[in-house]
């Protein structure tokens, strides 16, 4: 087993269990806490998977910028183990069962299909900004531009919705 | 000439039903009269025409217009007059007429004069159209028409529910012999591809016999209906309900022969089919005893003679079913003349009583009553076949033929004939004689008919008396030293049953010996003789009253006193059944069970939309559950299957 | 001018539904006479100008509607279609008048939708495009549903709404068979010429007749669809009862004969019996039914699902006598049982009852109305020399033809329609007078006018039926020889 | 393109309108710009012209889509009148967010890439889920907009995966190369598209996708709602229809199992609960669900009819629902409720609004005559040419059952009486969207050859 | 840099989906048993981060960079989203001094 497999399996092992923490944590601090390591574990096998770029840009706006808006709510609302709400055992069980069941039909799936590892990475740089900027905004304009409008139109709406109605 | 006003038969009398049917209540009495006797009148001269160009010229074809085209299914409108018809016009117009006349008299009084007058000239129509149709379809209008005209003169005093009932009666359980008919129409013109007599007859001989059987069978379903035979015969002791004269006219004279007339018309097809000859016989004399011993214990005048006619109406079966067509003819004439004469007397008799029916009311009235008392008497006679009256010679021609068959059939008509006379006297003289059993009142009321009454009468008397006469056996006129040529009726309908008589006697052995006819003759007289003695024994020499309405009855009399249950029993198996079966389909059948599932689909929706609707319990987590069971069943099914 | 006939028909009435709707006050009734007897008047024209020995349609007016789909505003008449408009345009003044004495809330809004209903009726008759016809079925069926839910009696709105939906439940598989053959036709188009010309498998057809046979059979009503129909009859104003039962089951029955016999006649073959026998079970079925029905009018209601089940079974039955059998028992029928409701709207309007068992000895009170309700009761037994005799006897005549047995059984009605028939008018006329009745005066004016006309009718066509057989005759025995010929 | 760069101005222009309190000009402004963006498309027709690398295609089925959408947003801003004033006072953000969620609609007909799609989809949705929410003290939008933003954001997951999915098996997000490449990796394209269909059937809310549908429909503000069930559903089938009429029409389709399972379930769920509702919105917002069942169906069938059929049916449906919750907006708020007894007597209060809603509810319904006959008729045609005999017994049995339903609404407005007698007055604006959509209605429910051959 | 690179292809593409596919579901379990608006959202993002695994591994076998912006878009997306969602959450915590999705089922039926 190279360092890189180990390295793979260690991050996916660890990815897989903050994940499972994310969802059974009682204290949603916490959630957000072991979410965020999630998101470091992904950003190591981003890097594995040599996209550098994207994995500097999942800590930069998901573990850095998201995850602190979702802290600040759950700050702002004062939520903590207390006032967590507990769904009974067996729906857990069942919603444990069933997304089980779930990811072993989908596995079982795409095992069927067993796409080849043969492809070889042709270009070394491909996951670095240069690169990556230049398929941004070339092929990728339009949608980078349309984009704006959805972040106009969720701010607009953001500040709509959280703020108080004086009327 | 023939051709150019026979079409005036049926139509007068319907210009006078137009007359007084729309005018009934602006038009004075004595238009109404005049226009509804003149109308008849009219068509008797005519009539009489007819038969003189007739008995001349022979047959007559006339056609009218074009009726129903459908297909290969021609059903012209239009007329055949030959001997058969012409015999039937002449009695129908000619006893109409007398009837038309006698009601002046006795209807005058009543408020639905001009209506009953329509009534009567729409039933001679429609009876005109029976006899003349040139085709079974045109028979069949006549046929439903006079039942229509039975059924609104029955039910003339509606007011009265029973009257009304009897009325619906009369109609109903004609029309299951219409089914029957209506059948054997269609039979015969899928059979013969036509329902005309000209094509249907010539053609017979070469018809299987099955499909003849049950072609004349099934007629005769139709003519068990009309001329109220076994089983479907009890509507018309319940029509006495109607006039007087109507039950003269109508349910004595003319409609109920009508059953005899479609059978003597079609009699190709009878003869035949063996089977039919023998159903008809033994339907005829079976109900020829059956209503006798019924009639024996009645105690309404009227419905002593509507049984006597019943049983009448037996005799032209039996004469029908044993080959004696004229025979059986003969008797419908005769009939026809004493019957009318004895209805006419009732009438006359119960116009005095003030409407009293029952006989153990009446008694002594001969002083009262004397034109009455003698035609009745005449009448009584014919009936009872006292030789020389008319209903002597038509009986005896039925029995003697039924002899020639077997004389089992011989000995039980003789057996009839007996029980006739002795009822038929038993009201003559209950009537009649001995002393006055009704109201002071009543007897204050006695009086003779006026004339218009009379008049009737003694016409419809002399014939009774001279009317067998056209039909003397040739017994008889060798007795008298005549030829062959005496049964002037029998010549004169030959042409009309010539093919069956060739059949019959192609079929048959000899002719009955002139000995054996007199010792019949003789046999069945003296027979009348003491069943008419026994009946004076009983009723004028002890003078007997028959017992009150709730006395004790035993047995056959207790039976036949109450008409052997016969009304009682179809409504336990008929009438009840159907109306329960039509309570079971309205309240269980529809309303439950098909609309139930009708319904059904609605209250389905209902129910489904109420489980659905738990669905969508408000809860995010269980939608989001649910979806993700979706996504799984989706991927399970596409992935693992 | 002639040849716009049968599209004026067709759309005068719906300019006349539009002015009356519009209209206020008291005139409203006579102009919506008028508009009906302007109608009357053309198709009376139109009669005058018939061709009885040409097979086709006549008077064919065809105008592209909608061209993508091959849909045509073709309208025109054959013999079939022409004896349906003429009872449809002779009947619509008569119901009209009847309701002259009557005081409705909104009278514009009944007019109007009854003017509507025509359109909608005559379009059915005549149309020789299947998407017209679908559209026209449909449109029939909404006025006369307004018209029964709005000025319908007790309970209207869950019987009018079982009825609009189950109807509208049957047309809607007419639709998919439509659809279905419209694909099927060689050249995509809604024609009815193209639809006749579709060869379809026995299979196929099998089920395509289900579709059709559904949504004429719930309209007709055939056994066992028709539990709508004594409810809504019952419930619906006697307008509305007269246009349900007096013409707009014809359309069920002239589907039968346009749509389906010569479209599928493979199917017909596989099926014709059992729709043949259903058709007789409902003849005697709603027969017995009818015996001991106090209300009056939902006894006339079970009676023409007897008369109609005759009437399809003559049909079903595909011999000539059937089929002029069925033509003239349609124009009977209609006459008669709007007679019959119009007669039960008088007396319900006199004494507030429809129980039987609360009328009684009205005969005596209203000779004239006894004498007429006579006829049309008698027309509506058959009777000989009545209109309703000729029809019968061809119809059974047919059945006998295609059985005996089925003869025999659906001959019954002839028994049973006197059985029924006589004890309603025996009960409400004869006897004692009912609790109701007491008081009951004569028909009068406009009444008396309906009653003699149709009478009239019920006595003349009796006499001389041949009128209206030798109109359907030619057409009929081309459809006949068309079926013959495609079910070999 | 244009189109979408016109309406996206406007919006800002509206958003600064309403910063300087020029609440007259807001509406017509928004219409204005509207209809520029209508010529603009209209310009476009035949044209076939693609931008940035196909991002976005506006070939005619995205132009007749595009206008629709167009539309049918002017006739509901046409009858917002002062409806969102009463709500708040931010209402220049209220036409903001519409407009931007009609860009995200435009992208969402004319996508040729999947990013476009994706990026389509959320514009419209996240806009969605604020106006859902903007009767902020309302605790029925409020739960409304959590519903539809949780569930939405769900799906969101679920159609990413998918494209994930393909975009592993064929390396690209155009939809031609994914056309070219769909049959590389069979699994992992089945998966995807799998993935995608399920997404996108909860886009157009399609059972068992169906969940958030009557909940947001019910919570939501009514107009809005009007939105949601005609511009979003009607994009979303656009889309949906040209994912797969493009994207995956290359390969066996072996979905057709699952969607002819969900149309029947939806069919059946839509339908007949809609005929248990006693809240006319609620019932509308089921009739939908139905709507979809009847939409899928073209879907499940794809071929050469199935754009044209679902536009006729997008059409009818589109001008029905914003003509029948035009008239449920007026009739709540004048007398405080949208339950079915809300409608009793309205035929004789209100003739007009009953009229409308009458004919609006016999197009949804498909009586003939209307638009909606032509919309129902489309589809069956399509499935009848494709020999679903079974799924077309079920699609008749349900239409029956709607025409149960919606016949309720209408019995209640002409056969039972109100208690109240007063009349609603509505403005002009108001009145002329009614009367326009009962127009259009009709004449294409007589002339549909206006629009059947559109496409 | 450059070994990690070119140790890529020992592990195999299947890993990296079963990887992705794992936290899919892990976020759908979080999703389907949490009543915290928040949690429930966070669960979400899990799903979301999935898929960016998924499409960065794809877009590294197949050398394509698209998949790699298409990742950015999701983020992009994903923000906004959580904009408008915590928004939503604020404005419903407000009301109802809950973010307990269980108690929000006033619609129903």
């Amino acid at each position: 087993m190279t360092v890189t497999q180990s390295l793979f399996y260690f991050l996916a092992f660890v990815a897989i269990f903050s994940s499972l923490l994310v969802v059974l944590a009682k204290n949603p601090i916490h959630s957000v806490l072991y979410l965020i390591l999630t998101f470091f574990t992904l950003t190591g096998e981003y890097i594995l998977l040599n996209a550098q770029f994207v994995g500097i840009v999942n800590i930069i706006v998901y573990a850095g910028a998201i995850m602190v808006l979702f802290l600040f709510v759950i700050m702002l609302l004062n939520l903590n183990v207390q006032t967590e709400p507990q769904k009974t055992n067996l729906i857990k069980f069942i919603g444990i069962i069933t997304g089980g069941i779930g990811l072993v039909v989908l596995t079982g799936s795409l095992k069927a299909s067993d796409p080849s590892n043969l492809v070889v990475i042709q270009n070394v740089d491909m996951g670095l900004v240069k690169n990556l900027g230049k398929v941004l905004f070339k092929d990728f304009l339009l949608p980078f531009e349309i984009v704006s409008i959805l972040f106009l139109s969720a701010m607009v709406g953001a500040v709509l919705l959280a703020r108080k109605e004086t009327k | 000439m023939t051709e150019q006003l026979a079409w005036l038969i049926p139509v007068l009398p319907l210009i006078g039903f137009l007359i007084n049917g729309l005018g009934y209540k602006k038009n004075p009495k004595g238009l109404v009269g005049l226009v509804g006797c003149a109308s008849v009148l009219g068509s008797f001269i005519l009539s009489i025409l007819v038969f003189f160009d007739i008995k001349a010229n022979g047959a007559k074809t006339i056609d009218l217009y074009e009726w129903i085209s459908v297909g290969t299914l021609k059903i012209p409108f239009s007329f055949l007059i030959d001997q058969l018809t012409s015999i039937m016009l002449l009695i129908i117009t000619g006893v109409g007429f007398l009837i038309h006349v006698y009601s002046t008299g006795y209807m005058h009084d009543d408020e639905g004069y001009g209506k009953y007058f329509a009534y009567l000239n729409l039933f001679v129509f429609f009876m005109l159209l029976l006899v003349l149709g040139s085709n079974y379809v045109i028979m069949f209008i006549g046929w439903e028409g006079v039942g229509l005209c039975s059924y609104l003169l029955i039910g003339f005093w509606f007011k009265k529910t029973e009257y009304a009932n009897a009325a619906k009666k009369a109609f109903v359980m004609n029309r299951i012999g219409d089914l029957g008919f209506l059948i054997g129409i269609f039979m015969l013109f899928s059979t013969f591809g036509s329902i005309s007599y000209a094509d249907i007859f010539p053609q017979a001989q070469a018809i299987g016999t099955p499909v003849l059987t049950a072609i004349t069978l099934l007629l005769f379903v139709g003519a068990m209906g009309k001329s109220a035979q076994l089983p479907l015969y009890t509507w018309l002791p319940d029509a006495m309900a109607g006039p007087t004269p109507v039950s003269a006219l109508i349910h004595a004279a003319t409609m109920v022969t009508a059953g005899i007339y479609m059978i003597a018309r079609s009699n190709v097809l009878y003869v035949l089919s063996p089977i039919s000859m023998a159903v008809v016989a033994g339907i005829g004399l079976a109900t020829a005893i059956f209503a006798a011993v019924i009639a024996l214990t009645q105690n309404d005048i009227k419905k002593v003679l509507a049984y006597s006619t019943v049983s009448q109406l037996g005799y032209m079966f039996l004469g029908l079913g044993v080959g004696a067509f004229t025979g059986a003819f003969f008797h419908v004439m005769t009939h026809a003349f004493f019957k009318a004469l004895l209805f006419l007397g009732a009438g006359s008799v119960i116009h005095a009583m003030g409407g009293e029916q029952d006989m153990r009311q009446m008694g002594g009235l001969k002083k009262h009553l004397p034109i009455t008392w003698f035609t009745m008497l005449m009448g009584t006679l014919a009936i009872a076949g006292i030789p020389p009256f008319s209903g002597f010679f038509s009986k005896d021609e039925i029995l003697a033929h039924a002899f020639e068959v077997s004389p089992t059939i011989w000995v039980i008509g003789v057996l009839g004939a007996l029980l006739t006379a002795f009822y038929m006297f038993r009201m003559f003289f209950l009537t009649f004689n001995g002393k006055f059993r009704g109201t002071e009142a009543q007897h204050h009321h006695l009086h003779e008919s006026p004339v218009s009454m009379t008049f009737p009468l003694i016409v419809l008397a002399i014939l009774s008396v001279v009317g067998g006469f056209v039909g003397v056996p040739e017994a008889i006129a060798h007795l008298f030293g005549g030829h062959g040529e005496s049964h002037l009726l029998n010549e004169f309908l030959s042409p009309v049953f010539s093919q069956s008589t060739t059949i019959l006697n192609a079929a048959h052995h000899g002719h009955l010996s002139h000995e054996t006819e007199y010792a019949l003759m003789g046999a069945s007289v003296l027979g009348v003789l003491i069943s008419i003695f026994y009946a004076y024994t009983v009723y004028v020499r002890k003078e007997t009253v028959p017992a009150a309405e709730t006395a004790r009855r035993v047995g056959l009399e207790k039976a036949s006193y109450n008409k052997f249950y016969i009304d009682e029993i179809y409504n336990a198996v008929f009438t009840r059944p159907l109306d329960n079966l039509s309570q079971l389909f309205y309240r269980i059948l529809d309303k439950s069970i098909i609309d139930g599932i009708v319904n059904g689909f609605g209250q389905l929706t209902q129910w489904s939309a109420d489980k659905f609707r738990r669905i969508q319990n408000g809860y995010i987590g269980s939608y989001m559950f649910m979806m993700v069971v979706g996504i799984i069943l989706i991927l399970v099914f596409n992935f693992l299957f | 001018m002639i040849n716009y006939i049968t599209v004026l028909l067709v759309l005068f009435p719906l300019l006349g539904s539009v002015i009356v709707a519009f209209t206020r006050g008291e005139q409203v009734k006579k102009i919506a006479l008028g508009f009906s007897l302007i109608e009357l008047a053309m198709a009376v024209f139109a009669w005058t100008k018939f061709d009885y020995t040409n097979p086709d349609s006549q008077f064919i007016y065809n105008q592209p509607w909608i061209e993508s789909l091959g849909i045509h505003f073709k309208v025109g008449m054959d013999g079939i279609s022409f004896l349906l408009v003429l009872l449809t345009t002779v009947l619509v003044p008569l119901i009209i008048l009847s309701s002259f004495r009557k005081e409705f809330r909104k009278p514009h809004a009944l007019y109007a939708l009854v003017l509507f209903m025509q359109t909608g009726l005559i379009g059915v008759f005549t149309s020789l495009d299947a998407f017209l016809f679908y559209v026209a079925w449909e449109a029939a069926l909404i006025p006369i549903y307004f018209i029964s839910a709005i000025w319908g009696g007790e309970d209207r709105i869950r019987v009018t709404f079982k009825f609009f939906v189950y109807t509208m439940f049957g047309s809607l598989f007419m639709l998919i068979g439509i659809i279905y053959l419209f694909i099927q036709t060689p050249g995509h188009s809604f024609d009815i010429n193209q639809f006749y010309q579709v060869a379809l498998d026995k299979g196929t057809q099998s089920w395509l007749f289900w579709c059709f046979f559904l949504a004429f059979a719930i309209k007709m009503p055939v056994f066992p669809f028709h539990t709508w129909q004594p409810d809504t009859y019952t419930t619906a104003p006697t307008v509305g009862t007269m246009l349900l039962s007096g013409i707009m089951l014809k359309m069920g029955i002239y589907g039968v004969i346009r749509w389906l016999l010569p479209v599928l006649p493979l199917g017909l073959m596989q099926w014709g019996q059992t729709a043949l026998i259903l058709s007789i079970i409902g003849v005697v079925y709603a027969s017995i039914i009818a015996f001991t029905q106090k209300d009056i009018k939902r006894l006339i209601a079970y009676s023409s699902i007897a008369h109609v089940g005759l009437i399809s079974a003559g049909i079903f039955a595909l011999n000539v006598q059937g089929m002029q059998g069925a033509m003239i028992q349609m124009i009977s029928h209609g006459i008669n049982v709007v007679g019959l409701f119009f007669v039960i709207e008088i007396i319900f309007d006199r004494t507030k009852a429809r129980e039987s068992y609360l009328l009684g000895g009205i005969a005596a009170k209203a000779p004239i109305l006894a004498a007429t309700f006579l006829i049309i009761l008698l027309g509506a037994v058959a009777l000989p020399l009545t209109n309703g005799f000729v029809g019968e006897f061809l119809l059974l005549n047919s059945i006998y033809e295609y059985g005996v047995w089925y003869a025999i059984v659906a001959g019954l009605t002839i028994i049973f329609g006197a059985v029924y028939m006589l004890r309603m008018y025996g009960t409400v006329m004869f006897g004692k007078e009912g609790m109701a009745s007491s008081t009951f005066a004569d028909v009068i004016g406009t009444e008396k006018l309906v009653l003699f006309v149709i009478c009239a009718m019920v006595i003349f066509f009796g006499f001389k039926p041949q009128y209206l057989l030798h109109i359907s005759e030619a057409s009929v025995n081309n459809l006949l020889e068309i079926i013959k010929l495609k079910m070999q | 393109m244009t189109s979408i760069i016109i309406i996206a101005i406007t919006a800002i222009v509206v958003l600064y309108l309403g910063l300087y309190k020029v609440k007259g000009a807001l509406l017509p402004v928004s219409v204005l710009g509207l209809l520029g963006a209508e010529a603009s498309l209209v310009c476009g027709w035949d044209k076939n012209i693609s931008y940035f690398n196909e991002m976005l295609v506006f070939n005619n089925y995205a132009i007749a889509f595009s206008i629709l959408l167009i539309a049918t947003t002017i006739l509901i801003f046409l009858m917002s009148g002062n409806y969102f004033e009463k709500i708040s006072s931010n209402v220049a953000e209220y036409y903001t967010i519409l407009l931007f969620a009609l860009t995200g609609g435009i992208t969402m007909v004319s996508f040729q890439n999947m990013t476009m799609l994706f990026i389509g989809i959320e514009i419209l949705s996240v806009s969605m889920y604020i106006m859902a929410g903007i009767k902020k003290n309302d605790t029925s939008s409020n739960e409304a907009a959590l519903k539809y933003f949780l569930m939405g954001s769900f799906a969101t997951g679920i159609l990413l995966f998918g494209i994930a999915l393909i975009y592993g098996a064929t390396g690209s997000f155009n939809l031609t190369e994914i056309a070219g490449k769909a049959s590389e990796q069979p699994f992992l394209f089945y998966t995807g598209v799998i993935f995608m269909l399920i997404a996108m059937t909860f886009k157009v809310g399609a059972a068992p996708f169906h969940f958030w549908t009557p909940d947001v429909y019910q919570g939501a503000p009514t107009l809005v709602t009007s939105y949601m069930s005609t511009v979003v559903k009607t994009a979303g089938f656009a889309a949906f229809l040209r994912l797969f009429g493009s994207a995956f029409s290359s390969v066996p389709p072996i979905w057709t199992v699952t969607i002819a399972a969900m149309v029947v379930i939806t069919l059946l769920i839509g339908n007949i609960t809609a005929a248990f509702q006693q809240n006319v919105k609620r019932m509308l917002a089921y009739s939908s669900i139905s709507h979809a069942g009847y939409m899928l169906i073209a879907i499940l069938l794809l071929g050469q009819a199935s754009p044209n059929a679902i536009l006729i049916y997008s059409v009818a449906y589109s001008i029905a629902s914003v003509a029948s919750f035009g008239v449920i907006v007026a009739v709540k708020e004048h007398k405080g409720s949208d339950d079915l007894s809300a409608f009793n007597g309205l035929g004789r209060t209100n003739p007009v609004l009953a009229f409308v809603m009458t004919v609006a509810l016999c197009s949804l319904g498909g009586i003939p005559l209307t638009a909606g006959f032509f919309g129902k008729f489309y589809i069956f045609g399509v499935a009848i040419a494709a020999n679903y005999t079974w799924l077309i017994a079920i699609a008749v049995l349900m239409a029956a059952v709607g025409i149960y339903y919606y016949f309720k609404v209408i019995i209640a407005m002409y056969l039972r009486d109100s208690e109240s007698g007063e009349s609603i007055q509505l403005n002009g604006s108001y009145q002329f969207v009614l009367i326009f959509c009962v127009l259009v209605t009709i004449l294409l429910g007589i002339a549909p050859s206006l629009i059947t051959n559109i496409l | 840099m450059e070994n990690i690179t070119n140790a890529i292809t020992l592990v195999p593409l299947n890993h990296y989906i079963l990887l992705s596919s794992i936290i899919f579901f892990i976020g759908i379990i979080g999703v389907i048993t949490r009543r915290n608006a928040i949690v429930v959202f966070m669960s979400i993002e899990l799903m979301l981060n999935a898929v960016n695994l998924l499409l960065t591994a794809f877009s590294a076998y197949r050398g394509d960079a698209a998949g790699q912006v298409f990742v950015f878009f999701i983020m992009a997306v994903a923000a906004a989203e959580v904009a408008v969602g915590l928004a939503i959450i604020v404005m419903i915590y407000r009301n109802n001094n809950s973010i307990d999705i269980d108690l929000l089922n006033k619609l129903k039926n």
